[in-house]
């Protein structure tokens, strides 16, 4: 499921294709238990690492995609054909966190970890 | 008869520099186009024919091998240059302009995919090729203007031609929407800066929005000259036939939707008199009994617009010699 | 002496810890920082699921915990022991307490309250372009540094323990075929992870019967350079395939390893008590002396350079990277910083406490003057009483903690070309230069090149020096920036203030130390004649003119990371004027929520 | 050619390329209307923009639709034009149903408008309307008249550019949601839960692609002919687009010369000059083609004393077209 939201609602988007639709595992609002947190801690030390990695290339991606399908949006004419416009309806969400990761002025320590 | 008689329109609009030849396809365009230079040439005008074809029709008419060579003087007649130019340098052109800013927006990226195959596949996209025939010949005309006094383009078949012209206001929209775009972009990434004056200075010299820009300008400066009718004449071919006829008539009155100037209709492959008197067998009759009707039409809805007839020759038009004779027959030929 | 057992390091450690995190770290992050759970954090705002994300604090302690301990903290502490134990004890607890946590939490912090930013952009906007840039050529320097410095310990590993060569390697492989059986086979973690570390194991068994079969003798009397180069090689590979492919799995393998590796030395020093008595022939004791000397021959004074020997275990400008470049804009809420960014630095702490009673715990007849080289012997002392004494387990212990030193040197050493190449990039910025850093293949190649030079110069302990020297630097600069903030809006700043002077003092004049060793080599040539160093080598052996050279380097060197650390400073210090003049006149303060 | 077609059933398409003004239109109207006496519902589609077809059949058939004409004989001639304003419509319309919204944000409308200006789109509606035909399985054959430009192949090259484009994207987003599962995995979330709708229209779009393009390179199923005059030109052109054809992995099935006068009328003696030379000129011209094209004409089609129109006149042209006896020149 995607979450429609369109909008103002700026920065949601990319996550939801992401995410697909789940919950954000929002836990500083959340009690857990003990066992739990311990489950988190190792994850985070084995695991969050990677599991970043694995999203942040997936988002490169997903820029890319985007960037080829809707690139004229940005006033690079790579002039894609009819079937970007297809593609539109879906792309609608996710278009403001896709311009704003493609202009955010990043410097190296940006792109670290 | 016609206020548009070639030699007339020409004496009466002696700054036209720009000519264009359309028609529906195989009805003598290319010859008419090479006729009107050859004519501009043989009065000791500086003479520039250009084809945009993507198959070398000027290399074939002459003789003389033009293709992708630039401006070449034209053997066997003074004042004569001909080009013949291949669009895909111009493509290859845009293919190093997309991938570079396609590499320099994934320059923090690291991903798995080649984004190269995307950029080949961008640039093999049909749009590419249109709008690079489009800009050579603006380029062509502003580039040589100036150089000559005459330039007679050749355009590709009726209906690509009547869109190349009136690409340059589809073009237009596009290109507005385009700039409009980038700007926006600019100002977003702006915007996200940390270091804001050095990017704002990058913003005011980016190369992307300078490229849209001069194309804009380019285009506002090709659709000034194209529209004015003092400058550019729009020649349309036909033969007498319905449906050459048929696609002229729909040409000129798209044509005139984009405020471009018809400069007359050249009748081609007008089945001489004599011949169809000197025989007998039922295609030369008959083909001139439908001419006349044919001829009729002509007369009866394009009227004034008709500026030269020309016959239909036994052979095939080649060569300085055979267009000087096609020129002439432009100039005096009358099926009456 | 009354010898005692290292288990009260331990305990005194973690009890002093307690306390500060409870009453020292809450009180400043309350009264300075006043963290309100109802702000949205950028990892709220600019949420797009990759690099802003919301993410739970068990969590991202693990994250930034996992990320913050590596080889700093496990080597470090053997050099200060020259010293004697107790000032390296005092460090780590006082470093840790005072300096260290502040410093990751207020790297993390910032980049919470400044829209998610990461440390170049923040200076950028706090101080200025050119300390941005200063900056930016400091970390270059510094991670050349780490890397000719890791790399070194790596290649000195492989032949020091012959043992922990297949088990490396093949942790390695389980790593990238895990890897793949998780990207491209799609199978279940659990199983990947399995596959990954039953070759450890095996690579472990194989290793040890490789080594008391002596059928790896043969490698002691290799030079030291080769291995060196085979640590780069795995290293350009973990660094120029896709990340996803081979670097973070093997990082993903080696944690289980490295993590047992860490349980098992506190709970080792912890238990050594009871173990001893179990195994009284082998003693478990502390073995050195508190105080031995305040100048030491060959290392120099106490003061500055036991505060640089001893990097990551009391404070590690590494921290900032890690905390503003990932950690900070996962943050769900600003209460969370503190338990994950301050949290972890305490376990830090702890983890550096641990590893430097597996150093005191050896016999000083048995200590290798290649310091780091102590590590896995000692580690083996404190734990093998839980696994049946020296005779059986220390063989298998030594092999295992060896293997964790190069698991840990290797996985951040993965990491580091890139770093360098971004890094370099960046700085190369639209230059002619710049392209080659963009390419993968080229830029970590440099990186990796420039390296083994400085690796091969054998120089290990200059190198370490300069290592710890800008590493804490670097956080001295970060607690800068951190000033500058609060100051900025108006509030208390000596927190900050004080350890950011108090460290960049110290690096710097453990830096200008550094110089003079160098330049006092020059001075005297008997100086060169230092064993085990390249140029003391090729001076002895006659070569004067290329240790002359090599000296000049790094002399160079430690007076660009001097230059450059101070410029920095200088700029965040005018700047840090400048915000307190600004916070007294009534200007709008820029507190970005 | 007649036998062509009964020796090969499966034959679903026949494409009609090469340069304008030589009478491409006129024979894919007559093979239409042949077939349409042989086979079920026959479709006679025009992408030429010149719109000929209604000039052709002397009837309006220009953006109508499907037109019946005859028993089984269908023409359809596009607007471009008027589908892409359909399509923009039926987007926008999408982009409101899917979101629940009445008005479209600036920036997405404004790019919806933009896009309708974009210099490939008319090609690639007409393109997409001729896929889009086919997938649809309406008629049982397909008589399609290509525009002039480029050899009206273009529209072939570009199934394959946009087969590859689609493949691309495909594959960046299959590698994408890899990348997404395998971090879902680790975070012990619910995997496989991703299903891609973008992913799901993009592998629809291929499916038509791959369709069309593997019918229209498969000789079984699809017939190419270029339509020749025996001028100088004609045959220069016909060769090039020959080469374009090899490279393009597509086998011509035929040329069909046109506009051939009779070797006979040389023997007559009425006859002028004029026509002499004309006639000799051709002739001349006719050996070349054999020469050069000889193992791939197909039919040869006489000129007409009158311009060939109308269903009456058009059945004459297939008659003669489908019943050629194999002769280029009297030997």
């Amino acid at each position: 499921m995607i979450i429609r939201v369109i909008g103002n609602i700026a920065i949601y988007p990319c996550g939801d294709y992401l995410m697909n639709g789940k919950e954000n595992p929002d836990a500083s609002k959340e009690r857990r238990g003990a066992k739990e947190t311990v489950k988190d801690f190792f994850y985070g030390m084995a695991m969050q690492g990677m599991a970043r990695y694995a999203l942040k290339t997936r988002m490169y991606l997903e820029q890319l995609f985007m960037l080829i399908t809707l690139g004229d949006m940005l006033g690079i004419p790579i002039l894609p054909p009819y079937y970007s416009l297809k593609l539109l309806p879906y792309a609608v969400p996710n278009i403001k966190t896709w311009k704003r990761g493609l202009f955010k002025e990043r410097d190296f320590t940006d792109a670290l970890f | 008869m016609s206020d548009f008689k070639f030699k007339d329109f020409v004496e009466r609009h002696p700054n036209i520099k720009f000519f264009f030849t359309g028609g529906k396809g195989g009805v003598g365009k290319t010859v008419s186009a090479a006729a009107i230079a050859q004519y501009f040439a043989s009065q000791g005008r500086k003479a520039l024919l250009a084809s945009l074809n993507p198959i070398h029709s000027l290399s074939t008419l002459y003789g003389q091998d033009m293709w992708g060579k630039g401006i070449q003087k034209i053997e066997g007649i003074d004042n004569l240059w001909g080009v013949e130019v291949d669009i895909k340098e111009k493509i290859s052109t845009y293919r190093d302009q997309l991938s570079e800013r396609i590499t320099s927006f994934l320059k923090w990226a690291d991903i798995p995919v080649d984004p190269s195959a995307f950029i080949d596949i961008a640039v093999t996209n049909p749009a590419f090729e249109e709008s690079a025939q489009f800009d050579t010949m603006t380029d062509i005309m502003l580039e040589h203007g100036d150089s000559y006094d005459v330039i007679v383009f050749d355009c590709a078949a009726v209906a690509n031609a009547i869109r190349l012209l009136g690409l340059s206001k589809i073009y237009d929209l596009w290109l507005s929407r385009m700039i409009e775009s980038r700007k926006e972009a600019l100002s977003l990434r702006v915007q996200l800066s940390f270091r804001r004056d050095r990017v704002m200075e990058e913003v005011k010299r980016d190369p992307m929005l300078a490229d849209l820009l001069r194309q804009h300008e380019k285009n506002r400066k090709a659709k000034e000259i194209l529209s004015d009718a003092e400058r550019t004449a729009f020649v349309f071919v036909t033969i007498p036939l319905a449906l050459p006829i048929a696609v002229v008539q729909r040409f000129i009155s798209m044509v005139r939707a984009f405020d471009i100037p018809v400069g007359g209709v050249f009748v081609n492959r007008v089945i001489p008199q004599e011949a169809a008197e000197s025989d007998s067998t039922d295609y030369m009759k008959n083909s001139y009994l439908q001419q006349s009707r044919y001829l009729d039409m002509i007369q009866e809805k394009l009227g004034d617009l008709v500026s030269a007839y020309v016959p239909l020759y036994p052979t095939e038009v080649a060569g300085v010699d055979g267009i000087a004779k096609f020129c002439d027959d432009m100039l005096n030929f009358n099926p009456e | 002496m009354q010898q005692f057992s290292p288990a009260i390091f331990i305990g005194v450690g973690l009890a002093i810890y307690i306390v500060g995190y409870l009453l020292y770290a809450r009180y400043v992050d309350r009264n300075v920082w006043s963290p309100n759970p109802n702000v949205k954090t950028p990892a709220h705002m600019y949420m797009d699921g990759i690099e802003f994300f919301p993410t739970s604090k068990s969590v991202l302690f693990g994250f930034q915990f996992k990320s913050i301990a590596a080889l700093g903290p496990i080597s470090g502490p053997f050099i200060a022991l020259v010293f004697g134990w107790l000032p390296a004890f005092l460090w780590i607890i006082f470093g840790t307490f005072f300096i260290g946590w502040i410093h990751d939490y207020t790297s993390v912090m910032i980049t919470v309250r400044s829209e998610g930013e990461s440390f170049g952009p923040i200076t950028y906007r706090m101080v200025g372009s050119r300390a941005r840039k200063g900056l930016m050529g400091f970390i270059i320097f510094y991670l050349i540094l780490v890397m000719s410095v890791f790399a070194y310990i790596c290649g000195a590993f492989f032949r020091a323990f012959t043992q922990s060569i297949v088990p490396t390697i093949f942790v390695i492989v389980g790593g990238v075929l895990s890897g793949v059986m998780l990207y491209k086979l799609r199978m279940n973690i659990v199983v990947s992870t399995i596959v990954g570390l039953g070759l450890m194991v095996v690579g472990i068994w194989a290793g040890i019967w490789l080594y008391l079969q002596g059928l790896l003798d043969w490698v002691s009397s290799t030079p030291v350079e080769l291995w060196i180069v085979v640590a780069l090689i795995l290293v350009y590979f973990g660094a120029t395939l896709a990340i996803t492919d081979c670097a973070q799995p093997v990082n993903y393998v080696a944690f289980w390893p490295c993590f047992v590796a860490v349980i098992l030395i506190i709970a080792g020093a912890l238990l050594s008590p009871l173990t001893m008595a179990l195994y009284p022939a082998d003693p478990v004791l502390v073995q050195t002396e508190p105080i031995i000397t305040f100048y030491d021959d060959n290392y120099g004074p106490l003061w500055p350079i036991l505060f640089v020997a001893i990097a990551c275990g009391a404070v590690s400008g590494w921290h900032s990277l890690v905390g503003s470049s990932a950690t900070g804009k996962q943050i769900g809420s600003e209460i969370d910083v503190l338990p994950v960014a301050g949290g972890s630095m305490f376990l830090e702490g702890l983890l550096a406490m641990s590893a430097m009673s597996a150093y005191v715990v050896i016999a000083p007849a048995s200590v290798n003057p290649a310091w780091f080289v102590n590590f896995p012997t000692g580690a083996a002392i404190l734990t093998q009483g839980m696994f049946g004494g020296a005779a059986v387990a220390g063989v298998i212990l030594v092999a295992f903690f060896a293997m964790v030193l190069e698991l840990y040197a290797i996985t951040v050493l993965q990491l580091m070309p890139r770093f360098f190449r971004l890094a370099a990039a960046d700085l190369a910025g639209t230059s002619a230069v710049a392209p080659l850093f963009r390419n993968k293949w080229i830029g970590a190649g440099i990186g990796i090149l420039i390296a083994f030079a400085f690796a091969a110069t054998g120089a290990w302990y200059h190198l370490w020096m300069l290592f710890g020297g800008s590493n804490q630097l670097l956080a001295g600069l970060a607690l800068m920036l951190a000033s500058v903030y609060l100051v900025r809006a108006k509030k208390p700043s000596y927190y900050t203030l004080i350890p950011a002077v108090f460290m960049i003092l110290t690096c710097e004049a453990a830096l200008l130390w550094e110089t003079w060793i160098f330049v006092r080599a020059l001075l005297t040539v008997g100086y060169f004649a230092r064993p085990g160093s390249l140029i003391g080598d090729m001076a002895a052996a006659g070569n004067i003119l290329p240790a002359v050279a090599l000296t000049w380097i790094f002399i160079a060197l430690s007076l660009i990371l001097f230059v450059l650390g101070l410029l920095v400073f200088a700029d965040t210090w005018a700047a840090l004027k400048r915000s307190s003049k600004e916070a007294k006149g009534s200007v709008e303060v820029t507190v970005s929520a | 050619m007649s036998s062509f077609y009964e020796d090969n059933p499966d034959l679903k398409i026949a494409v009609f390329a090469g340069k304008g003004g030589l009478g491409k239109t006129t024979c894919s109207a007559a093979l239409a209307m042949w077939l349409s006496k042989k086979k079920q519902r026959v479709l006679c589609f025009s992408t030429d923009p010149q719109a000929s077809l209604s000039d052709i059949f002397e009837k309006d058939v220009f953006g109508k639709g499907s037109v019946t004409l005859d028993k089984n004989l269908y023409v359809m001639e596009i607007d471009a034009d008027k589908r892409i304003a359909a399509f923009q419509e039926e987007v926008r319309q999408k982009i409101r149903d899917m979101y629940g919204i009445d008005e479209l944000p600036k920036e997405i409308d404004e790019y919806i408008n933009a896009a309708g200006a974009e210099p490939a789109m008319h090609e690639s509606a007409t393109y997409d309307a001729m896929a889009g035909l086919l997938a649809s399985d309406e008629y049982n054959f397909h008589v399609f008249d290509m525009p002039p430009f480029g050899h009206g192949i273009r529209i072939v090259s570009m199934a394959r550019i946009l087969d590859v484009w689609v493949e691309k994207m495909e594959e960046t987003r299959k590698k994408a949601q890899e990348y997404g599962e395998s971090a879902w995995k680790m975070q012990q979330r619910t995997s496989g839960a991703g299903q891609d709708e973008m992913l799901a229209e993009l592998l629809e779009i291929r499916k038509k692609l791959s369709f069309f393009q593997d019918i229209l390179t498969d000789n079984k199923r699809t017939a190419f002919y270029m339509v020749i005059t025996p001028e100088k030109m004609s045959i220069l052109d016909t060769e090039r687009a020959l080469k374009m054809f090899e490279q393009m992995d597509i086998t011509l099935t035929g040329v069909i010369i046109n506009q051939v006068y009779p070797k006979e009328l040389l023997q007559r003696k009425d006859l002028g000059d004029f026509l002499r030379k004309r006639i000799e000129m051709q002739q001349k011209y006719m050996n070349e083609i054999k020469d050069k094209l000889g193992k791939h004409v197909c039919a040869v089609i006489p000129m007409f004393d009158r311009e060939p129109k109308g269903l009456e006149m058009i059945q004459q042209v297939a008659d003669i077209m489908m019943n050629w006896d194999g002769k280029i020149t009297e030997e």
